[in-house]
């Protein structure tokens, strides 16, 4: 029953358990940053650079990613491309049902912001933080392949750096 | 039968194809590690372009780039002065919404801004994407350009419709100095 | 070897007790195959502790089972073409069926 | 066993589905394994290109003109920049026109490589779709080479190009088409020949000339039901009537036919590209457009042939800055549209091939 | 075909139908009356010398003051083009179908309606598709529509 | 004879267990979940009657072929998910007494048959009297019994086979509608 | 009998492993369900009635004429284990059983019954 | 009962150490085997764990250079130990339970799914003697306990109660009915000239020199050899037979409502199918663990599985995906005729003497 919620409480009690739980930690937030599964998620151009970046070329598969269909095997969804309106709260569906801890890559300037679309667009929607928590946000329209993939790796160190706590909570 | 065995030798030549590039190395290269050259051209992140010398930004506010931007992610504040001169106060880029299409590079006349062969811009916060003057200048201190030709490809002379501002690239190399800015007071 | 047949006769009343009490028809076709099973039991206990010699009761058990698929698929088939005509496989429909 | 009907049941193909290309959402209706309805919906990639096309000057259209047909950007730059042109009665440059027409032939080959390489993986076959991309950076760094993106050009001009191909392009691009030439060729031992990828492809999606011109179909798909039709030819634009190049037509109009037209496509811009690469003039690249530019009152409707079929662009100008409206099209919008005639008791299986032969794509229906 | 002698073939022929207009810049442009428009489609698609069986493209322009629907069609066999719009009050605007000669136009006029609102008669299938499904601010691609939070472009003087 | 062991009574637990769920439960395809586990501990016994051959084939068939295309049958079935649904029929009471006494019966015999049939010679029930030894071989005396002494049989069950296929394609056949 | 002694266990062993490996996630892995998590996934839309309806299966008829199949196979275990020393009589005896059940599937080839309707 | 034999001969001294060492404590007759088993158990569970992992890790690499790029990279040399991280980190995923999903059959699916790959290793010939228990009906066993397979899959798909996920059930199940006959068909090839159902005993009888191997010692070997393996690849739903999860046109198939942990499991035992499909047919058709002497048994094994899980490695990224009708008639109209006939070919050679 999550015991991990409350191993903090229990470490303090055990002589030498905030080293058992840091190196816990460490452990499992290691095996969380290196293996990130991603939602296959593309809806405009971006996704086209998604692609390539899965492809030979750039090869996501070297970084431990690789991509599932389906939202309950992903950790992570790499939105690639414009969110509208009417997309947005099947976004925010996908993100629901995806089986926690979970991140979210916003990629290209369309999820941050609205991208060129911010301006007299009456159907995008401006920012995907709007509608799910959003962890890195890569911009570029579309970002290289490369910039993508050092979002990744940023958000691979992101997820060591955080606490337990923080992705039992997310 | 013959159809079956048929079948079978495309399937083992499909299967040899792939099999082959087996053998073959890679065309990986490992990102972090090893990059991909960029090519000059090519439109990374906007950056503001400063003086070699002096380390001052080469921008005059003359606002083309804000005016030609379609997605009016430069947003620049640059109130005259006492002098009638305008002086740079704000210049901010919402990265989130640039499009980097490279028209603001191209309608400035003093190789003020750029985009430069950078990428790897990602963060946390959302805010972070918004650049202000600082930071545009910071990344673009390394980005090597070439000033203006003095002789310009042929949209730019109509850009204002303000016959001074052909003059002003001629002038724009020479702003090496900060205070030459000043001369470009225009508009 | 008592046990075997106890076992063989309770899984063959329980059998009969879904034949009987069943409303899908394939839910009769399972309790039958239970009582098969029942059934094939007994011939091979009594192949191991009464006649030994020879395994002429594991033959039957065999053929038992051969006759009971043949059985679920013809059986089967009939559901499918119940199907078909009443569109369900409940019993109810098949007024014929009902005693 | 025709005769059992069970329930029907509603199944949800997209948005976020695997095969659909992006947003497309197909509500199926199905009995067991098949399909015997097809509702399309779309609108999940609607960003309103056209109205901020509206508010933007000419010149800033084309970049957000990038982004309505993305796989095929150089194709909306141009089209959009061939209308302005029509408008304001701009003579382009020689070498401008021979450097459009280099771009939209290798952008061209670039779609159709993804094209190949979705179509692969939706049949199953993820190793092409591999070998495609690969392919198709060749073109990526040709193209980031001259105009610094890779997807989003910006490229092509109202009035010709943004800037001239660097030295190396001409070597490099020789190179390029002449590796995709021989790949294709590797493409087609690869998949042509294989019996389960003819199984899954010949005979499968029979779509009729007659249909097809019915709802507006165009580009490879109306060529692979058995219509002679190419807008480079039929109704010339640029420069193609100086090319010697075939138009590929297929009689059968199924998914083997449409895939294969595709690859002939593919040999024909090499051919197309090598020309344009020997007649390459020297010379201004831009004719002089200013930076204001206000096109007389009026309007114009051009199209070009592009790797989805027709893709137009209609402009309304009133004389100023802006345009009145901008109205694009799209080929896959009609390509969309056809796609409920064909749930005739199809397998899903199928359908995903039909809808991949179709090589929709998403922002060009919804815009 | 030439495009002048497709322009000089409809002024005789229909001249009764189609008006020719000058703002058109490269095809040949009509002007067509609502009332007549299913009449003229069939027409041109069914003539012999013309054949325009192909949609290529169907839109509505909000020009403030009335609303213009254009009609691109085109031909496959001869390869004519041309174009022909209506203009039509920009209150209770409404216009035929011409699903019946090009079936195209199906999804052409239901983006018409939904985006301008422009009542397409006989339709049959006028549901919102491209806008979210609980939209309720109208018809966007009108000049005056405006929403809490719709951003313009901000001016630059 | 030996006691039967526990794995005796494990597997008797699992299999009287499992087919009760067989006739109780409402949802069919528990049923026939509940089906396929009885009949695999059915084949755990024979595994203890030495029958290794008839258990795996037990398992083979009925597992593999018949519990499948039951499960099969059961998709065609209405109403699935509503758990209101009545699975038995008003015979409930009825069919409860006839088993119970069938089955009180059947145990009653076979008790009494065990006290009652004594042999002469070495005083214990007929039955509990072990005439020769098993073959070692299970799979290998099957298949000489088979090719031999059943050859008959064997043949006539690809008859039997035959004639079930071609009753359930005919049955099962399109309609000429 | 002892061999199958080793199923029997493999069954548990196999069943406690996975069991343990479950019941270690859940010490480590968050909880939090709530209603958006748990509707089924249909590609981000919400699903259109239960997936329990009376399924079509045009496999049904494949299913029967395996279940006639795997009976066959079952009984040729035995008879290949015994080939070796029975000779030519079983083979003609198998072929006879063989060509029995082929008659059947070529009448189902026939019938149209192995045609994917 | 001596349950020393069952263990490899190299490893031998250790067993019987252990062997003692567990009589030490006073366990004895049943309890003893079972202890024993049920250390095995854990064994072959950690054997298969590693197996697994290292499939899936070999699996992205090859697929990775059969596409030009390299496959994982960052984890370790290669990335090593990249496909433990993704183990590690699928146990500390949440487990979403949908609210409409079928309880109990959406709970033990999984654990069906892996037992039953799992069981099949009770007589998996690994090297000279390394076998868990020599069953007489070995690979009759096999085949019964694959069966099982389906079976979860079924429960996984209707469990769900997910329309994708109730299709991907069906198409496996559909599946398996067609393709266990040719299998079991050639299988029989073999069995006739080893007379014999055991693992060992078939492979003993291939010792030797490789064209002992019964690929090549067997009248039309590679026949069955190739029907074998066609039908493997659809049992162990592998390109271009992975009908049941196909991922554009079922999103994930059966096992799209799962995650975490029960996911891991229906992934563990793909790959553990994977292997067992491949490691019976080097048992059957390429002489097991035979090999010369210096080398031991089991990398014999291991080697020869390999290859065969390179073979489907390769079907798997080359060939599209075969409709499921398309499946269908193939194994009923081509696949089955040919096995049949190939077997009662091979009955004639046999009685002819036609062979070595
Ligand atoms: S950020 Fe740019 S490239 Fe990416 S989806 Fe938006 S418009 Fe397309
Ligand atoms: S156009 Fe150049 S000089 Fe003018 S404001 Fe922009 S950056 Fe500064
Ligand atoms: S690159 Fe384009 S969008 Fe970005 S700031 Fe410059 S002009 Fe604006």
């Amino acid at each position: 029953m999550g015991l991990i919620k409350k191993l903090p409480y229990y470490s303090e009690k055990i002589p030498g358990g905030a080293i058992v739980l840091t190196s816990l930690e460490a452990t499992l937030q290691f095996a969380q940053a290196k293996s990130l599964w991603y939602l296959l998620f593309g809806t405009a151009c971006c996704a086209i650079e998604l692609m390539c970046t899965g492809a030979s070329r750039y090869d996501f598969d070297r970084l431990g990613m690789i991509f599932r269909a389906s939202p309950r095997q992903s950790d992570l969804i790499l939105a690639a491309g414009t969110i509208t309106k009417k997309m947005a709260p099947r976004l925010r569906r996908l993100y629901d049902q995806m089986a926690e801890p979970r991140y979210v890559i916003a990629m290209g300037g369309c999820t941050v912001k609205g991208g060129p679309f911010y301006y007299d667009s009456y159907a995008v929607e401006k920012g995907i933080d709007h509608i799910v928590p959003v962890d890195i946000y890569i911009p570029g329209c579309p970002p290289r392949p490369e910039s993508l993939m050092e979002g990744c790796l940023h958000l691979s160190e992101k997820i060591r750096r955080q606490k337990l706590s923080d992705w039992q909570e997310k | 039968m013959l159809s079956i065995v048929k079948g079978i030798v495309e399937l083992v030549r499909g299967m040899t194809i792939t099999g082959k590039h087996l053998g073959k190395h890679a065309v990986t290269l490992q990102y972090p590690e090893e990059k991909w050259p960029m090519p000059e051209r090519s439109r990374g992140i906007v950056v503001l372009l400063s003086d070699k010398e002096t380390g001052a930004l080469n921008c005059t506010a003359c606002m083309l780039c804000m005016r030609a931007c379609p997605t009016a992610a430069i947003t620049i504040d640059a109130p005259r002065g006492e002098d009638k001169k305008r002086q740079l106060k704000v210049f901010q880029l919402d990265v989130g919404i640039c499009c980097f299409c490279g028209l603001c590079e191209e309608a400035c006349n003093f190789s003020a801004i750029k985009l430069a062969t950078k990428y790897e811009f990602s963060t946390e916060n959302k805010e972070d994407l918004v650049w202000d003057m600082h930071k545009l200048q910071e990344v673009g201190r390394d980005v090597p350009y070439e000033a203006r030709p003095k002789k310009k490809p042929a949209p730019k002379p109509e850009s204002q419709s303000q016959p001074p501002q052909t003059v002003n690239p001629v002038a724009a190399p020479e702003s090496e100095s900060s205070e030459d800015e000043k001369k470009e007071g225009e508009a | 070897m008592l046990f075997y047949l106890s076992l063989a006769a309770v899984l063959f009343a329980v059998g009969l007790f879904g034949v009987l009490t069943r409303r899908n028809t394939i839910g009769i076709l399972m309790s039958l195959e239970l009582m098969f099973n029942a059934a094939n039991i007994n011939f091979v206990a009594f192949n191991k502790y009464v006649w030994a010699d020879g395994l002429i009761g594991q033959m039957f058990a065999v053929f038992i089972v051969v006759v009971a698929a043949a059985e679920a698929v013809v059986g089967l088939a009939i559901v499918l073409l119940l199907y078909r005509n009443w569109q369900g496989i409940d019993t109810d429909h098949v007024s014929v069926m009902k005693w | 066993m025709s005769a059992v009907r069970t329930e029907e049941f509603m199944v949800n193909m997209g948005p976020h589905h695997p095969s659909t290309h992006g947003v497309c959402r197909l509500l199926l209706t199905m009995d067991g394994e098949k399909v015997i309805k097809i509702e399309p919906y779309i609108g999940y990639l609607h960003r309103s290109i056209e109205k901020i096309c509206e508010n933007r000057t000419y010149h800033q259209c084309i970049p957000i003109l990038d982004r309505f047909e993305y796989v095929t950007a150089m194709s909306c730059n141009y089209v959009f920049s061939l209308a302005a042109e029509k408008l304001a009665q701009i003579e382009v440059p020689e070498r401008a026109e021979y450097l459009r027409v280099i771009m939209l032939e290798l952008n061209r080959i670039a779609s159709h490589l993804i094209f190949f390489g979705t179509t692969a993986m939706d049949l199953g076959a993820l190793t092409p779709f591999l070998y495609a991309l690969r392919e198709r950076e060749y073109i990526m760094d040709l193209f980031e080479m001259t105009c610094g993106q890779r997807l989003t050009y910006n490229y092509i001009r109202i009035g010709g190009v943004s800037r001239d191909i660097p030295a190396e392009f001409v070597p490099k691009c020789r190179e390029a088409i002449k590796i995709i030439d021989q790949k294709v060729d590797e493409y087609m031992a690869l998949l042509n020949g294989n019996p389960i990828w003819q199984k899954r492809t010949i005979g499968v999606g029979y779509l009729s000339p007659e249909l097809a011109v019915a709802y507006g179909v165009s580009g490879p798909i109306l060529r692979a039901s058995g219509v002679d039709f190419d807008i480079r030819r039929d109704d010339p634009y640029s420069i193609y009537d100086r090319f010697d190049f075939e138009i590929p037509v297929r009689p059968n109009g199924d998914v083997f036919d449409r895939y294969m037209l595709r690859l002939d496509e593919i040999k024909q811009s090499v051919r197309i590209i090598s020309q344009a690469l020997d007649g390459l003039p020297e010379g201004e690249i831009k004719a002089k457009v200013p930076l204001k530019f206000k096109p007389p009152a009026g309007e114009v409707y051009s199209r070009i042939e592009n790797s989805r079929g027709e893709m137009g662009v209609y402009i309304l100008s009133d004389g100023t800055e802006k345009p009145v409206r901008v109205k694009t099209r799209g080929g896959s919008y009609n390509h969309l549209q056809v796609l409920p005639e064909f749930a005739t008791d199809i397998l899903i299986a199928d359908l995903v091939a039909i809808f991949a032969s179709f090589d929709i794509i998403m922002p060009e229906v919804d815009r | 075909m030439t495009r002048d002698q497709l322009k000089d073939y409809i002024g005789s022929k229909y001249a009764s139908l189609m008006t020719p207009l000058d703002t058109g810049r490269f095809d040949p442009m009509f002007e067509v009356k609502a009332d007549r428009l299913f009449e003229v489609s069939r027409a041109l698609r069914d003539d012999e010398n013309l054949k325009l069986d192909f949609l290529c493209n169907m839109h509505a322009t909000d020009t403030r003051e009335n609303f213009e629907i254009v009609y691109s069609i085109a031909s496959i066999t001869t390869k004519l083009r041309l174009d022909f719009k209506i203009v039509m009050p920009y209150q209770n605007a409404e216009i035929d179908s011409v699903q019946e000669v090009w079936p195209a136009a199906n999804w052409y006029e239901r983006e018409m309606w939904e985006l301008f609102g422009i009542n397409v008669k006989n339709h049959g299938n006028l549901k919102r598709f491209l806008l979210p499904d609980d939209w309720n601010q109208g018809h966007p691609m009108r000049k005056d529509w405006d929403a809490p939070d719709f951003v313009r472009m901000p001016e630059i003087q | 004879m030996a006691e039967p062991g526990i794995v005796f009574w494990i597997l008797a637990v699992v299999t009287v267990a499992s087919a009760v769920m067989v006739v109780t439960l409402k949802n069919i395809f528990h049923c026939a979940l509940a089906l396929i586990l009885c009949l695999f501990s059915v084949a755990g016994i024979y595994i203890l009657l030495n029958a290794e051959f008839l258990a795996a084939a037990q398992v083979l068939i009925y597992v593999g072929a018949v519990a499948i295309l039951m499960i099969f049958a059961i998709m065609l079935t209405s109403n699935l998910a509503s758990k209101a649904i009545r699975q038995s029929n008003e015979q409930v009471m009825v069919g409860t007494v006839v088993s119970v006494l069938f089955c009180g019966g059947m145990l009653a015999l076979i008790y009494l048959t065990d006290k009652a049939i004594v042999s002469e010679e070495t005083g214990v029930a007929f039955w509990r009297q072990v005439r020769g030894t098993l073959p070692a071989d299970n799979v290998a005396s099957l298949g000489g019994y088979l090719m031999t002494k059943f050859m008959l049989p064997f043949e006539v069950v690809s008859v039997l086979l035959l004639a079930a296929m071609i009753g359930a394609i005919v049955l099962a056949r399109k309609e000429k509608a | 009998m002892t061999e199958y002694l080793a199923v029997l266990i493999f069954i548990f062993a196999g069943i406690g492993i996975v069991l343990f490996t479950f019941l270690l996630s859940r010490l480590l892995r968050p909880i939090n369900p709530y209603h958006e998590k748990n509707i089924n996934y249909e590609c981000a839309e919400n699903p259109i009635g239960t997936s329990w309806v009376k399924f079509n299966n045009r496999f049904y008829i494949f299913a029967l004429i395996f279940v006639i199949f795997d009976v066959e196979v079952v009984f040729l275990f035995p008879w290949a284990v015994v080939f070796g020393q029975l000779g030519l009589y079983a083979l003609v005896e198998m072929v006879i059983f063989i060509g029995i059940l082929f008659f059947g599937i070529f009448y189902a080839w026939r019938k149209g019954a192995l045609k994917w309707v | 009962m001596n349950l020393i034999p069952i263990v490899a001969v190299e490893l031998q001294p250790i067993f019987a150490w252990i062997y003692r060492w567990l009589e030490g404590l006073g366990l004895q007759g049943t309890l003893l085997t079972v202890v024993v088993y049920a250390g095995l158990g854990v064994m072959v569970f950690g054997v298969l764990a590693v197996l697994a992992l290292f499939l899936v890790w070999w699996e992205r690499k090859i697929a990775g250079h059969m596409q030009q790029r390299f496959g994982p990279m960052r984890n370790g040399w290669h990335g090593w130990y990249q496909t433990m991280m993704d183990g590690l980190k699928l146990l500390q995923k949440e487990d979403v339970l949908v609210d409409t999903r079928d309880k109990v059959v959406f709970f033990w699916a999984p654990v069906i799914c892996f037992v039953a790959a799992f069981l099949a290793y009770v007589v998996m010939p690994f090297g000279d003697g390394l076998i868990v228990a020599d069953l007489n009906v070995g690979i009759l066993y096999i085949m019964a306990v694959t069966t099982f397979t389906v079976i979860s899959l079924l429960m996984a798909g209707w469990g769900s109660n997910n329309k994708y996920a109730l299709l991907g059930g069906m198409r496996s199940a559909a599946q398996v009915v067609s393709y266990e006959v040719p299998m079991v068909a050639s299988i029989l090839t073999v069995i006739l000239f080893t007379g014999s159902l055991s693992m060992v005993d078939i492979v003993e009888s291939q010792s030797g020199l490789v064209f002992n191997w019964f690929v090549f010692r067997l009248p039309f070997g590679p026949v069955a050899f190739m029907i074998y393996i066609t039908a493997a690849t659809a049992e162990a739903n592998r390109t271009p037979f992975d009908i049941p999860e196909a991922e554009q046109e079922l999103v994930a198939g059966f096992n799209v409502e799962y995650s975490g942990m029960k996911f891991a499991m229906f992934f563990l035992a793909e790959f553990v199918n994977m292997f067992t499909v491949s490691a019976i047919a080097v048992t059957l058709f390429f002489g097991g663990w035979q090999g010369w002497e210096f080398i031991p048994s089991w990398i014999w094994f291991l080697g020869k599985t390999f290859m065969v899980v390179l073979l489907l490695m390769l079907f798997r990224w080359t060939y599209p995906r075969l409709r499921v009708d398309q499946l269908m008639e193939f194994a009923w109209k081509i696949l089955i005729p040919i096995a049949f006939v190939n077997l009662i070919v091979a009955g004639w050679m046999k009685y002819a003497g036609w062979y070595w």
